[in-house]
């Protein structure tokens, strides 16, 4: 990797160069649980960013998603004085006090990948817009299923707050006349579990006869769907789409099962995470609308409106395209 | 006798009932995926009902089979030629090392099997997320072969099931037919009376452990090639439900009594509750509840059937002099 | 007072001293009263638990439910919150409603005769089960800063959370109740020979029924306190605790089949469970090893002292020990 | 008496053999020799150590020191497998069965026999056990489980394993103590057709008739001790048991003479199905009665019900004139009722807490201030009690697992004398204590009674209840069926009622 700005957008007068960055930040990564791959991948893209401004980068977290837990390591940061933590919230509200005690602390808080109360934190590094999902999900479905038939929905859990606003603009978008034949039948909840999303997958084929796709917008569910596709009478015959990693879905999109997917990248994810953290900290931004920073190889970005700053649309992947990725 | 009929009675009912509501239930497909999904808690809950028969328990199963399924991974990983066989064997052989573990502190330290594989629960999964360290194995990284197995079905029964079949034939063979497997009840039935007998308790007990442990390993391996995709969380938190499974199977938490076949039937009811209910369409957040709900019943139920049989017992105890 | 402390309370009080003394030299920022603050807030809902189950354990059951009466109390919470429910109103109905969740445990094991293992575990995905029928996969978070704020609110001049002195005044109770009354006597008879105080006109069922609605209710204060800490009112509040407060419990001496065990190990045990725990946390290492150390830790406890024994009484004479095969 | 033995081989012997427990010495010199085609008969107080030296047989207990000589070899057993390997065959005094089990594997557990593959032929099991039962005349079927089988069918249970052996030698401890005539005889014919083979066997039993009926020779033990061997021509009864006591009996049993006074304890048609039927009986204060019967007589389940542990069907118990209600052992505490059980291990005593707190357990209410134990009140409370009984302890916060047997009875004596009872009842109240001590106990319950106690007594030790009752009721199979006045009762007396022979009898 070349550590020099990428010349996307071109420095313009308040957004900051990566050289304005200090040297020897703290940066804590704190994901809803360590030993997932999905956070894995994320934190070593923030990992490589904080090698490039000359950080500290160390990732720490619970080994089972709670936020009693990520708490308890909050408060651990809090006390070892990081300047930085960049967090993925298990709950939205629980964390709350012990990240804004952290940051009566001095550290600067960004949240990734799922956000909290806006007022505990920073910075939202969001991985795409709720409507870019949206838009991006039902075109893939439609296209699949020759725009006309019943689909479903299968999602995370039942209070994920990114999931939710996702299938409410889904709901909208199909109202839009080219998708007025495809009618969605249901939502089903897999919990984010291996096991429950293959269940649940079951349970939608075996009730709805004539169900024509399935749209999972959730790496977990999309991976168990396929595979029970892949291995039932339905493969090729009900289309999947969702959001996934390559890694996971390479086997069903080689073999047939599932036509295409999409997913942002997460490595960059946690690099845009890592920039956003030490810009505020070093007090390139404040994390005011409309401010701009430059996030090394991805270039520069502007904060939106409640904090939020947004990765950029999703990646399609399919046949032609997965095996040039690896994550 | 009368436990099984009753399980196998509940699980009759249940289907039956799910079927008419929606006939696809019970469709070729439909059948293979209750099979898959009683595949792992049949072969865990045979391992946990030999040793529950002896008074003991183990609760390091969920862990135990998350390791032994991260190791399979890695082993694919580091040599992507290995045989099948091989991969099966190393990962009972795993599984075996930690039953061994298990085993021997509890028979030769004398200490409470509940306590310790509490303990060897959390040590088994430290080290099988220090070893993983976050990495995810894919489908992708495993041979199409293994990954066949997962899916492939003879005669209309899937292959992973086959080894559950095996295991529980075998094992429910061995205690009915073998000196050792009965003197594992007579050990649950009064472990005082049984070193009076001249049983080896200690070393029956060890076996019981390093037979669950063995058993935890190959669900791990199974566990991989079903779900071919692998992180170091498999089986976690599963050992709650593998006990539920033996108890609700009718065998006793204080050893001495049951079946492995009930434990089995147990396993194939909670898992056939858990496909049936998204069938159903039964409000997911009710499933726990309905689950909780059931092991009460059964070993409610259980109870009141001893406590009949006993009493039948005593009514017939007038013999005269 | 210290020479009726048993030989396991002196070593695990023993053990955590070391562990505060090798981490305050070797741990930056232990020995701070911030640390301290943060850490007996972990400790409070551990140890409120530990203390009706150390009661539990002395007399020979278990309950492995309580976790899902926190996580049930918590769903309640947030429902009565949701329909209009002042808290002042709340807390009582939410203690009342601990104290069904223990009877309903507590008539399956003593009404029916049932081992309480098989019953917990029931209730244990029963409960859990109500609590995410009660409020689903909803969190309710916007319970007033009054109360939310002031539960994990520090004495003056401390960082000590008053909660924490609540938690202490409640351990000296239970500390009193099982080893200086005529109520703690029978606990200890029951769970050493349960026949044995039958015969010395202890109620044994009675007693153990209202022990079980007793850990219900004080399941569901630390639902509360849950609830309050962490601002947010969910299902799966607490998920998994029970087995950390078994491991405490039994990490402080008290034996897993009854009749043995002092509140004070308990204490001890809980306070050292956690500070090893956050010093570890403290000097970043990692979650894993953390896991492994709990393990470790709780088998060495139960190993030690029997091959301790074991080894000196082959030293002492050689002889077969008579000790009849570990139990469930 | 039958014909001479095949021959007169020593197939197993003990010679010079201890055996301690903690602080007990069970047994002190215990000496053997079992003979082929011989019927030997031990026979001793309780807890002379007879069972102990059973265990030492088995290979259950290792002994401290001494030897065991097979076929004249010195040999060791390290566990019952050994023993068994051996040919020896044993009957425990208790049984020892698996309840989930059903009678046959129970029969042949670790020995069945097999067919191809090392299987368990179970067909040829349960031919075996039917034969078995044939052979012992006994009516049970072989599928059933062991779990409710009453304790003369658990006996003839163990009696059928112990024959399936083909042992060439069998012990049995106490193996009548549970069985009526009947059956006795079906297994003293099994016994002989065994010594006519050749087998050795040794026979332990407190009914002297038996013993003198069945056996050739018989050893005396006392106090952990061998007495003597002899033949048994060359014994009568009264040999016998004075060298098993060691004194005269008469010395043992110091019975001051008491005046009768109200009625303290009245039971009325106490009936539980299939275990005991419309008992009833009065007790008045400074009375000691005798409740006499073979064991498995239903006595102790008549007590445990007067005082609350066991439940009973109907009929109705009153504690001076006030009726007590069912299952409540806390009211008849109240009431002034006292239980010393016949189990202390199980029922008398918790073990692993201290003397102290054993002796004032059922008083932690009284004695709490404020609802409180404070550190020493149960110690200052314990001493007066375990002083006077000279219980013989370290220190009273020892734990009473530490204590021998008798100081172990001293102490469940201690906890409830001290309750200062209207009403004590004893149940075998100085099963395994020693002699000395005996006395002792004896002398306080004359006292006791003297200071206008009502005292029941159950025990099976026929001096015990000739020398101490006023009054002997006799229990059989469940009914109470005499009532013996002090004058009149003697070991016939009592012997006859008891075994269900007085037919009636006048009262
Ligand atoms: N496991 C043990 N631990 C401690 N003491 C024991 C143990 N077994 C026996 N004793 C003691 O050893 C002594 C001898 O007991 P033993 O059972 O051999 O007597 P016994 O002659 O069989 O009496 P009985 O006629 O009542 O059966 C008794 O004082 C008893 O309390
Ligand atoms: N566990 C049991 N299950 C079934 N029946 C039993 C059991 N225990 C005792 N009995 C029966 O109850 C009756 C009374 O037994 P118990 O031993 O109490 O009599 P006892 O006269 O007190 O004799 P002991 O001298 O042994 O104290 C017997 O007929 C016996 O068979
Ligand atoms: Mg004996
Ligand atoms: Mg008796």
């Amino acid at each position: 990797d070349d550590e020099g700005d990428t010349p996307a957008g071109g420095g313009n007068a308040s957004g900051g160069a990566s050289g304005q960055i200090k040297e020897g930040l703290s940066v804590a990564f704190l994901p809803k649980q360590v030993n997932n791959p999905y956070f894995t991948v994320s934190d070593n893209g923030g990992k490589s960013a904080v090698e490039e401004f000359k950080g500290e980068y160390k990732e720490v977290g619970p080994s089972e998603a709670s936020a009693s837990s990520q708490v308890s390591y909050i408060n651990t940061l809090t006390q070892q004085g990081s300047d930085v933590i960049v967090i993925s919230a298990n709950d939205p509200n629980a964390i709350c006090g012990a990240v804004n005690q952290a940051r009566q602390g001095g550290a600067k808080v960004v949240t990734f990948d799922s956000d909290t109360n806006k007022d505990c934190r920073d910075l939202f590094v969001n991985q795409v817009t709720a409507q870019g999902i949206a838009e991006n999900q039902v075109k893939l479905i439609s296209d699949q299923i020759g725009g006309a038939g019943k689909i479903a929905i299968l999602s995370a859990t039942a209070n994920a707050t990114n999931q939710n606003a996702w299938i409410e603009l889904m709901k909208t978008e199909l109202k839009k006349p080219e998708y007025s034949k495809i009618e969605l039948v249901t939502v089903a909840y897999g919990n984010d579990e291996d096991q429950k999303s293959f269940q649940e997958t079951q349970g939608l084929l075996s009730s709805y006869p004539d169900l024509k796709g399935i749209i999972s917008p959730t790496t977990v569910g999309v991976a168990a769907a396929a595979r029970y596709l892949s291995g039932s009478q339905y493969k090729g015959k009900v289309a999947l789409t969702g959001l996934g990693t390559p890694n996971q879905m390479r086997e069903f999109v080689k073999d047939g099962t599932v036509k295409n997917f999409a997913l942002w990248s997460p490595a960059d994810l946690g690099y845009l995470a890592a920039y956003a953290g030490a810009a505020l900290a070093s007090g390139v931004i404040t994390g005011k609308e409309g401010e701009k920073f430059t996030a090394g190889k991805l270039g520069e970005y502007t904060i939106a409106a409640d904090g939020i700053v947004v990765l950029g649309p999703p990646t399609v992947f399919d046949s032609s395209n997965i095996d040039q990725f690896d994550f | 006798m009368v436990r099984e009929l009753g399980i196998g009675l509940a699980l009759v009912l249940l289907v039956a009932v799910t079927t008419i509501y929606n006939p696809r239930f019970l469709n070729a497909q439909s059948r293979k995926d209750l099979m898959l999904g009683a595949t792992i808690l049949v072969v865990l809950a045979v391992g946990q009902a030999i040793v529950v028969i002896t008074r003991n328990v183990d609760l390091s199963v969920g862990s135990v089979l998350g390791l032994s399924a991260f190791a399979t991974g890695k082993l694919f990983l580091a040599m992507s030629e290995t045989p099948i066989v091989l991969a099966v064997l190393a990962g009972v052989g795993l599984g075996l090392l930690c039953g061994i573990v298990n085993g021997a502190l509890i028979a030769v330290a004398r200490v409470p099997a509940l306590v310790v594989t509490l303990g060897t629960l959390y040590v088994f999964r430290g080290v099988d997320y220090s070893w993983a360290a976050g990495q995810q194995i894919n489908a992708a990284d495993m041979p199409s072969g293994f990954k066949r197995m997962g899916t492939a079905t003879l005669l209309g029964i899937p292959v992973l099931a086959l080894f559950a079949i095996a295991v529980l034939v075998f094992a429910g063979y061995y205690l009915r037919n073998y000196r050792s497997g009965r003197e594992m009840y007579a050990i649950g039935s009064d472990p005082e009376a049984a070193r009076l007998s001249g049983i080896p308790v200690g070393w029956r007990v060890f076996t019981a452990m390093a037979i669950s442990g063995a058993l935890a390993g190959l669900a791990g391996v199974l566990h991989a090639a079903r779900f071919g995709t692998l992180d170091a969380a498999a089986g976690n938190g599963i050992e709650l439900q593998v006990v539920a499974a033996v108890v609700v199977g009718g065998v006793a938490i204080f050893g001495g009594s049951g079946s492995v076949y009930g434990a089995a039937l147990g396993a194939l009811l909670l898992s056939t509750i858990g496909s049936a209910l998204p069938v159903l369409r039964i409000d997911p957040f009710w499933q726990q509840a309905v689950v909780g709900a059931l092991i009460l019943a059964a070993i409610g139920l259980d109870r009141a059937l001893t406590a009949r049989i006993a009493d039948r017992l005593r009514g017939r105890r007038a013999r005269g002099a | 007072m210290l020479k009726r402390l048993g030989t396991w309370d002196i070593l695990v009080i023993g053990v955590l001293a070391l562990v505060v003394i090798a981490s305050s030299i070797a741990v930056d920022g232990f020995a701070t009263s911030r640390f301290w603050g943060f850490l007996l807030l972990d400790v409070i809902p551990i140890a409120l638990i530990a203390l009706p189950m150390t009661l539990v354990i002395v007399t020979g059951e278990i309950d492995l439910s309580v976790a899902s009466v926190l996580g049930l109390s918590s769903a309640v919470m947030g429902q009565l919150w949701l329909s209009g429910v002042p808290l002042p109103v709340i807390l009582p109905l939410v203690l009342v409603l601990g104290m069904v969740l223990g009877a309903v445990n507590g008539l399956f094991v003593t009404g029916f005769g049932l081992p309480s293992l098989a019953v917990t575990i029931g209730t244990l995905a029963l409960y859990r089960g109500l609590a995410y029928v009660v409020l689903g996969d909803k969190a309710v978070a916007d319970f007033p800063f009054s109360w939310t704020g002031n539960t994990i609110e520090a004495l003056p001049g401390t960082t000590i959370p008053w909660m924490a002195l609540l938690v202490a005044g409640l351990a000296v109770t239970f500390g009193v109740v099982l080893h200086a009354t005529p109520v703690g006597r029978a606990l200890f008879a029951m769970g050493n020979n349960e026949q044995a105080a039958t015969f010395s006109g202890i109620s044994v069922a009675r007693t153990k029924f209202w022990l079980f609605v007793l850990t219900g209710a004080v399941a569901a204060l630390a639902g509360f306190f849950w609830t309050m800490r962490y601002a947010s009112a969910r299902a799966d509040n607490g998920a998994g605790l029970e087995l950390s407060v078994v491991a405490a419990v039994l990490l402080g001496g008290v034996s897993i089949f009854g009749g043995r065990g002092s509140l004070i190990g308990v204490m001890a045990g809980v306070l050292l469970l956690i500070s090893l725990r956050n010093a570890l946390q403290l000097a970043d290492v990692p979650a894993d090893t953390l896991t492994v150390v709990t393990g470790a830790l709780l088998i060495v406890s139960v190993v030690g002292p029997n091959a301790a024994s074991m080894l000196r009484a082959r030293l002492r004479r050689r002889r077969p020990a008579v000790t009849p095969v570990a139990g469930a | 008496m039958p014909e001479q033995p095949s021959n007169g081989a020593t197939l197993l012997a003990l010679s010079g053999v201890s055996k301690s427990f903690g602080a007990v010495r069970a047994l002190v010199d215990g000496q053997l020799e079992l003979r082929a085609g011989e019927v030997h008969a031990l026979v001793g107080e309780n807890g002379a150590g007879k069972s102990t030296l059973v265990k030492i047989l088995a290979g259950v207990h290792s002994p401290d020191g001494g030897v065991l000589t097979l076929d004249g070899e010195p040999s060791t057993f390290t566990g019952p497998a050994d023993a068994r390997g051996a040919g020896i065959a044993v009957i425990y005094q208790e049984p020892t069965l698996f309840p989930d089990l059903s009678v046959t594997e129970n029969i042949f557990m670790g020995r069945q026999p097999l067919r191809g593959l090392r299987r368990i032929d179970a067909a040829s099991m349960r031919r075996r056990t039917a034969e078995l039962f044939a052979r012992l005349g006994v009516h049970l079927d072989p599928d059933r489980p062991a779990r409710g089988l009453s304790i003369a069918d658990q006996q003839l249970v163990e009696i059928a394993k112990a024959l399936s052996f083909d042992a060439r030698v069998l012990v049995m401890d106490e193996p009548t103590a549970a069985l009526s005539g009947v059956e006795v005889e079906r297994l003293f014919a099994v016994v002989r057709s065994l010594r006519e083979s050749g087998a050795a066997i040794l026979f332990i039993s407190h009914r002297f008739d038996e013993v003198f009926a069945l056996c050739q020779r018989i050893t005396v033990m006392r106090d952990g001790r061998w007495v003597s061997t002899d033949r048994v021509e060359d014994l009568d009864v009264g040999q016998v048991v004075r060298r098993m006591v060691g004194r005269e009996i008469s010395q043992l049993y110091p019975k001051q003479q008491t005046q009768a006074g109200d009625v303290a304890l009245e039971v009325r048609d106490l009936t539980r199905q299939g275990v005991f039927e419309n008992v009833s009986f009065t007790l008045r204060r400074g009375e000691i009665v005798a409740l006499a019967g073979l064991v498995g007589a239903g006595r102790s389940e008549v007590v445990r019900a007067v005082f609350g542990v066991d439940r009973y069907d109907s009929g109705e118990i009153l504690v001076d004139g006030v009726r007590l209600p069912r299952g409540k052992p806390a009211a008849a505490i109240s009431a002034g009722v006292a239980l010393v059980p016949e189990d202390r291990r199980q029922q008398g005593l918790v073990m692993e807490l201290s003397i102290e707190r054993n002796a004032t357990l059922p008083r932690r209410w009284s004695l709490a201030r404020l609802g409180l134990l404070g550190p020493r009140v149960e110690r200052e409370d314990a001493f007066g009690w375990t002083q006077r009984l000279q219980v013989k302890a370290g220190a009273l916060s020892d734990p009473v697992s530490t204590l021998s047997g008798g100081n172990q009875q001293k102490v469940v004596l201690a906890k409830w004398l001290s309750t200062s009872p209207k009403v004590l009842i004893v149940d075998e109240p100085t099963r395994g204590i020693d002699v000395g001590t005996k006395a002792e106990v004896h002398r306080l319950m004359s006292q006791l009674a003297a200071d206008g106690v009502a005292v029941l007594m159950v025990s099976s030790e026929l001096p015990e209840v000739l020398g101490m009752a006023d009054r002997v009721l006799v229990m059989h199979e469940g009914r109470l069926v005499e009532e013996i006045a002090r004058e009149r009762a003697d070991e016939e007396s009592v012997m006859l009622a008891a075994t269900g022979q007085s037919s009636g009898g006048a009262a």
